[in-house]
């Protein structure tokens, strides 16, 4: 209405000739656009990218206690340990000397070299080691599982405001809030409970048969598949109904959106009108929690993963955490935080794809 | 469309509360209506696994297996404890040494140790086990000091090794250390790890022992091991094969046909017996868990005011909230019954247990100079006798016992604040000693000099804020000292006998830990396949999985379908 | 915006209060209020939640014994003297769940409340506020929003532990504030760009008067729902904290419920009330607050009203 | 342009709709607002009828019970619509949806907003194709390049995203997808209220052409008299839910029979005329004569004001002033929203700023009132420089500049009574407190005359008419006794029966308190009423300046010409 937002479009094309050349001004080579969002975009990645990395730093050393200590705790459950002992633990693991400052540089330059050194908690392996084993169980379980809830929480999510008012839409809306109140480790113990003991019907533990060495045979696979079965479910009970929740609303208010009246009064099809005028819109703002739950994917879900003894990176990180373990710990949150970083960027992007409005 | 009446809102808090509670009630009985078909786990071993195999809840991964088999490593895969032995067994739950690798041992002076090394063992790859291979270990253990978990070298000055003896020189005179020497030294094959670039971090992949096992199939998952068939006491060894899976829940060890785990489960009757499979358990005291005063800060320096808080107390009460009724309350000797009976001073009353009595520990109290007055415990000046205990978070056997005490002494008239931090946290304020009382686990080392010397001599004191590696409570007494300079040198079991006599009255009377209860054993066993675990009729043995006592029990088991 | 409106906006316009009603802050929230009241969902959802606050407040009258009473047979079924069983420890385990309903909806609100009250604090300031001091915000929440929840709340659990339940909360706000900003601040924006903020220049008001007298009003649905939100969200991290131990153990709440039936194997010796109940009441009461957001969605946005069918 | 005189097409006295006894409702019962009733009326083939009336009327309502589009609450309580025989309330959903083939479209008002955003305008076409299957897959692109050409834009549009349109544009493109139906009927519903004034024009007469050569029969829904009588042969005003008039355009215009329609009439008058009525005015050139008399009850106000210090207060000096803002995308050209424009305002005098949208005529406001700092060139306000003014002395500028705003519907807090908002500035400005602070609130409500001021007081924003909240953003502005008021087109979203009152008010403002008055509009018949002198502004450029009579009698700059023109007169042709 006030004439600024209107300053560059000028006079509205009232012939035919008018409007080409204000348009030609609207719109610069696409090359340029696209690169000044990614500039854009690339700043504020890297800067927080640096703040992440720093927190990292600090967090664990805002813990008391020194990771020697907590391995010493762990042995004295096990009768006295003498002065020897502790000398020998802190010689085995290394435990960082030097002030603050010190470490923090030997810290940045580990980060640049992505090199972390020795795990304190399980020397001697490399903290490299361990998260490359445990990155593929966690990758694959959670992150499968975020995609398949995200997919179908949104397509009941669509279902539910389009029939507004019928069964379709209170029975998910209303048992999937009831669901995603469940506390994670909870759905997990009982289905770890019903179904693995008293059942028998999935594995209780593991990613994998006990006797198994991971391979890309399809025996493997079949078997860490079904030992997915029950952790997969579990983090698709408890997320499925944000997601149904989040689409129901957003689509709702699309649905009174004046295109979609329009549209009506056209006579599009009614599946037209619902998947390309209203859920199209209505999906682009869930786009972004899912670029967050994305990147949360790295973290692994801690509970659900402990629950069920599942190697993955939620596992380490507990670990991590009880034990001090610095360089665990400052790998495992640098690489969650990045992703995170990524998978928001990433989205940013597709935003940019999906909805024109932000190409402008 | 919605008119705003603003009573309404409010109207379910008004209507009726009782009808709600009501309501709520019915749901948590309808809760309880489920709960009440109460499910009973029955133990349903895999059949794959054959009669001569045992599934051993010993070693934990997090989640997974990493395979290192270096037994000097904190690390270590617990196998590596059945596959490389030490001179001697030693068993810290009766403090009874069985020659192993050595066949003896003889301390001509305080400051000699001879060793007399078994013949005609041969390691796993056939090579033959040496005295050389002894001494070669010890000049590892030296070479590279971080391998050196229980520090030996800090008694051991020099050693030479003969054809079949070992002689080892002692910094100084220390009679005891020949047991920590003997028992706790895994020795390993020299022709191996001669050549082995860095030993400080070799994880011997393809371990070479002396042991009954040797390594069979390793998955991150779980791992096997196998019978070494020219183990030099092969005919003892029952079990073919033992399978060691990388988790071991509570669950899993009840349903899967466990035949034998060392951890607490509760209701162990119920969970574990009833869940069938001829299991039966056997839980010893395995330590003392005690409460440490801070003998560095008043008033608990005094030792009136020690004796009234240990008289004040139910003992039984708090081993009963803390282990669920498992463990018998501890005497205030420092030292295992029944295990230990022998080394029982017999003039100590009721041997050493101090039963609750509230008017006694009055009298203490008031020694001290702190009296009730109105249900509070006062000193003059009318500040009331305030403390807090320092306990782990996720130790929670000792946290339920802490809260049992801050009960009872709460009932005298004592402020008892609770604080259970993170381990690592717990470990430094224990060994620095920023800590009013502090829970802690005392003896059980099976050596009873040992178990004194660490709770007891001013050798191992710090100041408050320097890391204490013993006697975290800060005890330091010149005469008690004698006692143990005395000990440490005494050859003579009789002499031996005398002085732990005198330092249990030490700790009787002074206090330096409050024992609560004995820490247990946790051995669940099944009777299924094997039979002849340690038990509290033949209590032969640790029923520990891990460390050197395994070997006593591995080596004493039978088949029960022998064909 | 113009002369007439189609039916739906004309419900967005639709007076919400009824005549000579005098608008001020607390009238505001009553309105908002009665609206969620209106909503069936939400209607439920406020029964349930006064039925646990009830409950809790009344848990010394209604609980057969003590919270952590001891002395009764360990690990025990479900029996006509206690409804629920019994612990490993031998307490009661109905006299737990409603003296643990006090925690837990305690940290629910409190932390619920705080983080609420953070949000909207740097959320408005935030979406007021222009050029440096909106970069530095922008930057320092954006770092809230990446740093991974649940494991920052475990890191700094373990470094505040032995603090109880305020560490809890103090854990949960921290990690918990983040987005509600995000959300206000987008609409402070949008508020901003309105000519009743404009004229409030005009008449001379002072910033912090515009943010917090003008703006803040216009917002009590979105506030009211972030209320909710947070609290539900705090609920289950107290649970998933006491869970893992990084809580008090030594309190009565259901997270220290089902760390202690966890803890002592419930589910082992059988009697899995203790391990069923304390979760279905976190369900239950967290299900209460989704529910009443129900109907305070529909107050910041008309057409999410019940009965505004298509 | 003339109201098509051709005679209407051959089918012309064919009845193609009959609505009968039609009665629309919200909601139910006893609280339901009766928004349309008893309403009948037929259309014959080809007809092209207004449909007239101002907010609340139930014009629109109207229109979305005939095209099946109500949505709840709202619903067809009695009555028939009858479309080619058929009755539209008998039809199921999905007989509605085929029907609209070759059956009735509408193009909504709000055609900013009408559009997919993320579908491009080719695709909106494909959606109608497919819909009812009524054009070949082979055929789509050159029937939709053909639909995109008969609204008169190019091709290339058919690739463009909705956001990449400006608002005419897309009014076109929405226009182009309801003829792609085919339709019988089309409702326009406010085609053009939500454009520019130079694009509704431009836009209206597409509209007009179009229905001559489509010869389709339409409904024109508008609150502006004008357009309607401009373009329909027939018009039905509407008013309160009933059709209070149903006659061919002549005949209104000629002789009206319904009061409100009188009404109506009387607000319209050419800028250009050598004397300009409107009910509550004379033409100002007399006024200033003989001041004569003022039919609002207004009192008689001598020209010059009577507070004489105001004479000899500082002017409003705008020196040389441009403004640009940076591109608002990548690798464009800056926006230059002002342009080397001076002014002087005198105290007491009167200057209209009138342009189209996007002349920066807004931009002069935000810059002389501080909002935004001017990129080069001074402002100064007494002692003042306003350009260089920061937020912490903006006490000082609004103490004696103030603003009244377009849109009263958000220039008020909903939350806020009258009296807090009156209050607020009163407390700021003038330090009264309590009852004195009261007593000024009330005084305030009395001089834009809105009595009971008690009564009105207390209420809140949305209890009041778009006037009587216009007159409260004035007496918001008047709080602070200021010395220039800035109106920025303070009347162009009230009804025209509204209008008037307000524009009198602030004439009196200028009167009775010696306030000077920026106008800013694109509405010159206003400002030929209520200012002294004018500033046309075209691209951020002042292309004429003068004595307002002067230049709107005979403009120099053709752009004026082209915004005197636009200027919807139903009597132009007559006269």
């Amino acid at each position: 209405m006030t004439s600024t937002q209107a300053a560059p479009r000028g006079v509205d094309g009232v012939a035919p000739a008018g409007t080409s050349p204000t348009d030609a001004a609207r719109t610069p080579s696409p090359a340029l656009k696209a690169l000044g969002y990614l500039g854009r975009k690339l700043g504020l990645f890297a800067l927080t990218l640096w703040a992440a990395v720093t927190v990292n730093f600090l967090l664990p050393r805002l813990m008391p206690g020194t990771p020697a200590d907590a391995a010493l705790s762990k042995l004295a459950q096990n009768g006295p340990v003498s002065e020897a002992t502790k000398a020998a633990i802190e010689a085995q693991l290394g435990v960082p000397t030097g002030n603050i400052a010190s470490q923090y540089v030997a810290y940045l330059h580990q980060v640049v070299t992505l090199d972390f050194g020795i795990s304190y908690t399980f020397y001697p392996q490399s903290v490299g080691e361990l998260v490359s084993a445990a990155l593929p169980y966690t990758l694959v379980l959670v992150g499968l599982v975020t995609v398949i809830a995200f997919v179908l929480g949104t397509l009941l999510g669509v279902l539910a405001a389009w029939k507004r008012g019928t069964w379709l839409d209170s029975v998910p809306t209303l048992v999937g809030s009831f669901l995603s109140a469940f506390p994670y480790f909870w759905t997990a113990l009982l289905l770890l409970f019903f179904a693995g003991y008293v059942l028998r019907l999935f594995p209780t533990s593991g990613a994998y048969g006990p006797t198994a060495t991971p391979n890309f045979s399809v025996e493997f696979l079949g078997d860490a598949l079904y030992h997915g079965v029950l952790p997969a479910l579990t983090i698709l009970i408890t997320s499925l109904g944000g997601w149904i929740l989040g689409m129901r609303n957003t689509m709702i208010s699309t649905l009174g959106d004046d295109y979609v009246t329009f549209a009506e009064a056209n006579g599009l099809k009614p599946r037209t009108i619902a998947l390309r005028y209203a859920a199209r819109n209505a999906i682009l703002p869930n786009l972004t929690s899912f670029g967050l739950a994305l990147g949360g994917v790295v973290g692994g879900s801690i509970l659900v993963e402990q629950v069920f003894g599942y190697p993955g990176i939620g596992y380490l990180l507990f670990n991590a955490v009880v034990n001090q373990d610095y360089p665990l710990m400052q790998a495992l949150f640098l690489m969650i935080t990045v992703s995170v970083l990524i998978a928001n960027f990433l989205v940013d992007i597709l935003y940019g794809v999906l909805d024109p409005r932000t190409r402008r | 469309m919605m008119q705003p009446t603003r009573s309404r809102p409010r109207s379910p808090l008004r209507s009726r509360p009782l009808a709600r509670i009501r309501a709520a009630l019915a749901l948590a009985v309808a809760a309880s209506t489920l709960a009440a078909c109460s499910i009973q786990i029955q133990s349903a071993p895999d059949p794959s696994i054959p009669d001569d195999t045992m599934l051993v809840a010993a070693d934990n991964g997090s989640p997974l297996f990493e395979k290192n088999f270096n037994p000097f490593m904190i690390n270590k895969r617990v196998a590596a404890f059945y596959m490389y032995e030490p001179l001697i067994v030693l068993d810290n739950l009766n403090a009874q040494e069985h020659p192993w690798l050595a066949t003896g041992y003889t301390q001509p002076d305080p400051s000699t140790i001879l060793f007399d090394i078994r013949q005609g063992v041969t390691w796993s790859d056939g090579e033959d086990f040496t005295a050389e291979d002894v001494g070669f270990t010890f000049q590892l253990l030296k070479d590279n000091p971080s391998l050196d978990l229980q520090g030996i070298w800090s008694y051991i000055d020099t050693f030479e090794t003969g054809d079949d003896t070992v002689t080892v020189h002692l910094s100084a005179p220390d009679v005891p250390a020949a047991q920590l020497i003997a028992s706790t030294t895994l020795i390993v094959p020299e022709h191996i790890w001669a050549d082995v670039e860095d030993p400080t971090t070799w994880r011997n992949p393809d371990p070479v022992g002396t042991g009954p096992y040797t390594l069979g199939n390793f998955a991150p998952q779980q791992y096997t091991v196998d019978k070494n068939q020219d183990y030099w006491q092969a005919d003892t060894v029952a079990a073919e094969h033992l399978i060691l899976p990388a988790t071991n829940t509570q669950l899993d060890v009840a349903t899967k046909g466990y035949d034998w785990a060392y951890s607490f489960i509760s209701d162990v009757e119920g969970a574990w017996v009833g869940a069938g499979n001829q299991n039966t358990y056997w839980f010893p005291p395995g330590g003392t868990i005690a409460l440490f005063p801070n003998l560095t800060k008043a008033p608990y320096n005094d030792v009136n005011v020690r004796l009234g808080l240990s008289t004040a107390l139910d003992r039984a009460a708090v081993g009963d909230a803390a282990a669920e009724g498992y463990m018998d309350p501890a005497g205030q000797t420092n030292i295992l019954l029944p295990n230990q009976e022998d080394v029982l001073n017999p003039d100590i009353p009721d041997s050493g247990l101090i039963s609750q009595n509230t008017a006694k520990a009055l009298d203490y109290f008031a020694a001290a100079g702190y009296t009730q007055q109105g249900g509070k415990l006062v000193d003059a000046s009318g500040a009331q006798l305030s403390l807090t205990i320092t306990t782990a978070a996720g130790y929670n056997d000792w946290l339920k016992g802490v809260q049992e005490v801050q009960k009872q002494w709460g009932a005298v008239g004592v402020d008892v604040k609770v604080e259970s931090p993170q381990p690592a946290a717990y470990t430094l304020a224990l060994r620095n000693g920023e800590y009013d009382f502090a829970m802690g686990a005392t003896g059980g080392t099976g050596n009873t000099f040992r178990d004194f010397n660490n709770l007891l001599s001013s050798e191992w004191v710090k100041p408050v804020g320097e890391e204490a590696s013993n006697n975290f409570e800060r005890f330091s007494d010149p005469a008690v000292d004698k006692l143990l300079a005395e000990f440490k040198v005494a050859l003579d079991p009789a002499v031996q006998a005398d002085l732990a006599d005198h330092l249990q009255e030490v700790v009787y009377d002074q206090i330096p830990s409050i024992s609560l209860y004995y820490g247990g054993s946790w051995g669940l066993f099944s009777d299924a396949k094997f039979t002849g675990w340690p038990s509290a009729d033949d209590p032969y043995a640790s029923p520990k999985t891990y460390e050197s006592t395994p070997l006593l029990v591995l080596t004493s088991l039978k088949k029960v379908n022998d064909d | 915006m113009t002369t007439s409106l189609p039916p739906t906006t004309a419900a967005i316009r639709a007076p919400l209060s009824p005549a000579g009603e005098a608008p001020s802050a607390w009238k505001v929230v009553a309105r908002v209020a009665s609206t969620v009241w209106s909503n069936g969902k939400s209607r439920i959802g406020l029964t349930m939640l006064a039925v646990f606050v009830l409950l809790a407040i009344f848990a010394p009258l209604i609980a057969p014994y003590g919270a952590s009473e001891t002395g009764f047979d360990r690990s025990a079924d479900a029996s006509a003297a206690h409804w629920l069983g019994t612990t490993a420890a031998g307490e009661d385990v109905l006299s737990q769940l409603l003296y643990g309903a006090r925690i837990s909806i305690f940290v629910g609100l409190v932390a619920g409340l705080l983080s609420t009250v953070i949000a909207v604090l740097i959320g408005l300031s935030w979406g007021y506020v222009r050029g440096f001091g909106a970069d530095v915000i922008n930057f320092i929440v954006n770092l809230f929003l990446v740093i991974p929840g649940l494991p920052l709340m475990i890191v700094i659990a373990a470094y505040l532990s032995g603090g109880g339940i305020g560490m809890i909360i103090v854990v949960v706000v921290v990690t918990g504030w983040a987005w509600g900003a995000r959300v206000l601040r987008s609409q402070t924006q949008s508020l901003r760009s309105r000519d009743f903020i404009t004229a409030a220049v005009f008449s001379g008001e002072r910033p912090f008067r515009i943010v917090f007298r003008v703006i803040l009003p216009n917002m009590t649905s979105l506030i009211v729902g972030n209320f909710f939100g947070a609290a539900t969200a705090a609920i289950l991290a107290e649970a998933g904290l006491e869970f893992l131990g990084l809580g008090d153990s030594t309190v009565v709440s259901w997270g220290t419920m089902l760390f202690w039936a966890q803890n002592s194997n419930a589910l082992l010796t059988g009697q899995w009330a203790l391990l069923f109940a304390p979760g279905l009441c976190i369900a239950l009461l967290a299900t209460s607050l989704t529910l009443i957001n129900f109907g305070v969605d529909g107050i910041s946005n008309p057409r999410l009203r019940e009965g505004t069918k298509r | 342009m003339t109201p098509a005189p051709t005679t209407p097409a051959p089918a012309a006295n064919s009845t193609l709709l009959e609505v009968h006894d039609l009665s629309v409702h919200y909601g139910y019962g006893q609280t339901a607002t009766r928004a349309v009733q008893n309403v009948s009326f037929r259309l014959a083939h080809g007809e092209f009828v207004g449909l007239v009336g101002e907010s609340g009327s139930g014009k629109s309502t109207l229109g979305f019970a005939l095209t099946g589009l109500s949505k709840p609450p709202a619903h067809i309580e009695k009555g028939r619509i009858l479309f080619g025989g058929t009755d539209i309330a008998s039809l199921d959903a999905e007989q509605l949806r085929e029907q609209r083939h070759g059956g009735i479209a509408m193009v909504l008002q709000s055609g900013m907003n009408a559009l997919n955003p993320v579908r491009s305008i080719r695709n909106h076409f494909v959606d109608i194709f497919r819909a009812h299957g009524h054009v070949e897959r082979s055929q789509w692109a050159a029937r939709a390049t053909e639909l995109i050409c008969k609204v008169e834009l190019t091709p290339q549009v058919l690739d463009r995203f909705p956001g990449e349109l400006s608002g005419g544009m897309r009014q076109r493109v929405s226009i182009a997808l309801a003829l792609s139906l085919e339709p019988e009927l089309m409702v326009f519903d406010e085609p053009t209220t939500a454009l520019d004034v130079l694009v509704q024009h431009a836009v209206m007469n597409t509209i007009i052409e179009l229905q001559k050569r489509e010869n389709f029969t339409a409904i024109l829904i508008s609150h502006d008299l004008g357009i309607v009588l401009e373009s329909a042969q027939r018009v039905m005003v509407m008013h309160e839910g009933r059709i209070v008039e149903d006659a061919p355009a002549r005949q209104i215009l000629e002789n009206p029979q319904a009061p409100y329609t009188r009404m109506l009439l009387s607000h319209y008058a050419d800028p250009r005329a050598e004397v300009v009525e409107l009910p509550g005015f004379a033409d100002r050139q007399q006024r200033t004569a003989n001041g004569a008399a003022r039919a609002d009850g207004a009192t008689h106000a001598p020209t010059v004001s009577p507070r004489t210090r105001r004479t000899d207060q500082p002017s409003m000096i705008v020196q040389n002033v441009s403004k640009v803002y940076p591109a608002p995308r990548r690798g464009e050209a800056p926006v230059r929203a002002v342009d080397d424009v001076s002014f002087t305002l005198e105290p007491g005098s009167a200057l209209a700023l009138v342009g189209a949208s996007g002349s920066g005529k807004s931009t002069i406001a935000k810059l002389i009132t501080a909002v935004e700092k001017p990129t080069s060139g001074r402002i100064r306000f007494g002692d003042l420089d306003v350009g260089t003014l920061n937020r912490r002395h903006f006490r000082r500028l609004h103490r004696d500049v103030q603003m009244v705003f377009q849109d009263p519907y958000s220039a008020l807090n909903p939350l806020h009574t009258v009296e807090y908002a009156l209050t607020r500035p009163v407390i700021n400005f003038t330090g009264l407190h309590g009852t004195e602070a009261r007593r000024r609130v009330l005084e305030l409500l009395d001089i834009v005359g809105l009595n009971p001021v008690e009564e009105f007081a207390a209420k809140l924003p949305h209890q009041l008419s778009g006037g009587q909240r216009q007159r409260v953003v004035i007496a918001r502005a008047l709080a602070s006794d200021p010395q220039v008021i800035i109106a920025d087109e303070p009347v162009s979203m009230l009804d025209v029966s509204l209008r008037a009152g307000v524009l009198a008010l602030l004439e009196d403002l200028r009167e009775q308190w010696g306030v000077s008055l920026l106008y800013i509009t694109h509405d010159l018949l206003s400002a030929r009423v209520v200012t002294d002198n004018i500033m046309v502004l075209n691209g951020g450029a002042v292309v004429e300046r003068g004595n307002t009579a002067d230049v709107l009698r005979n403009p120099q700059d053709d752009y004026t010409i082209r915004l005197l023109d636009a200027i919807p007169n139903p009597r132009k042709d007559v006269a």
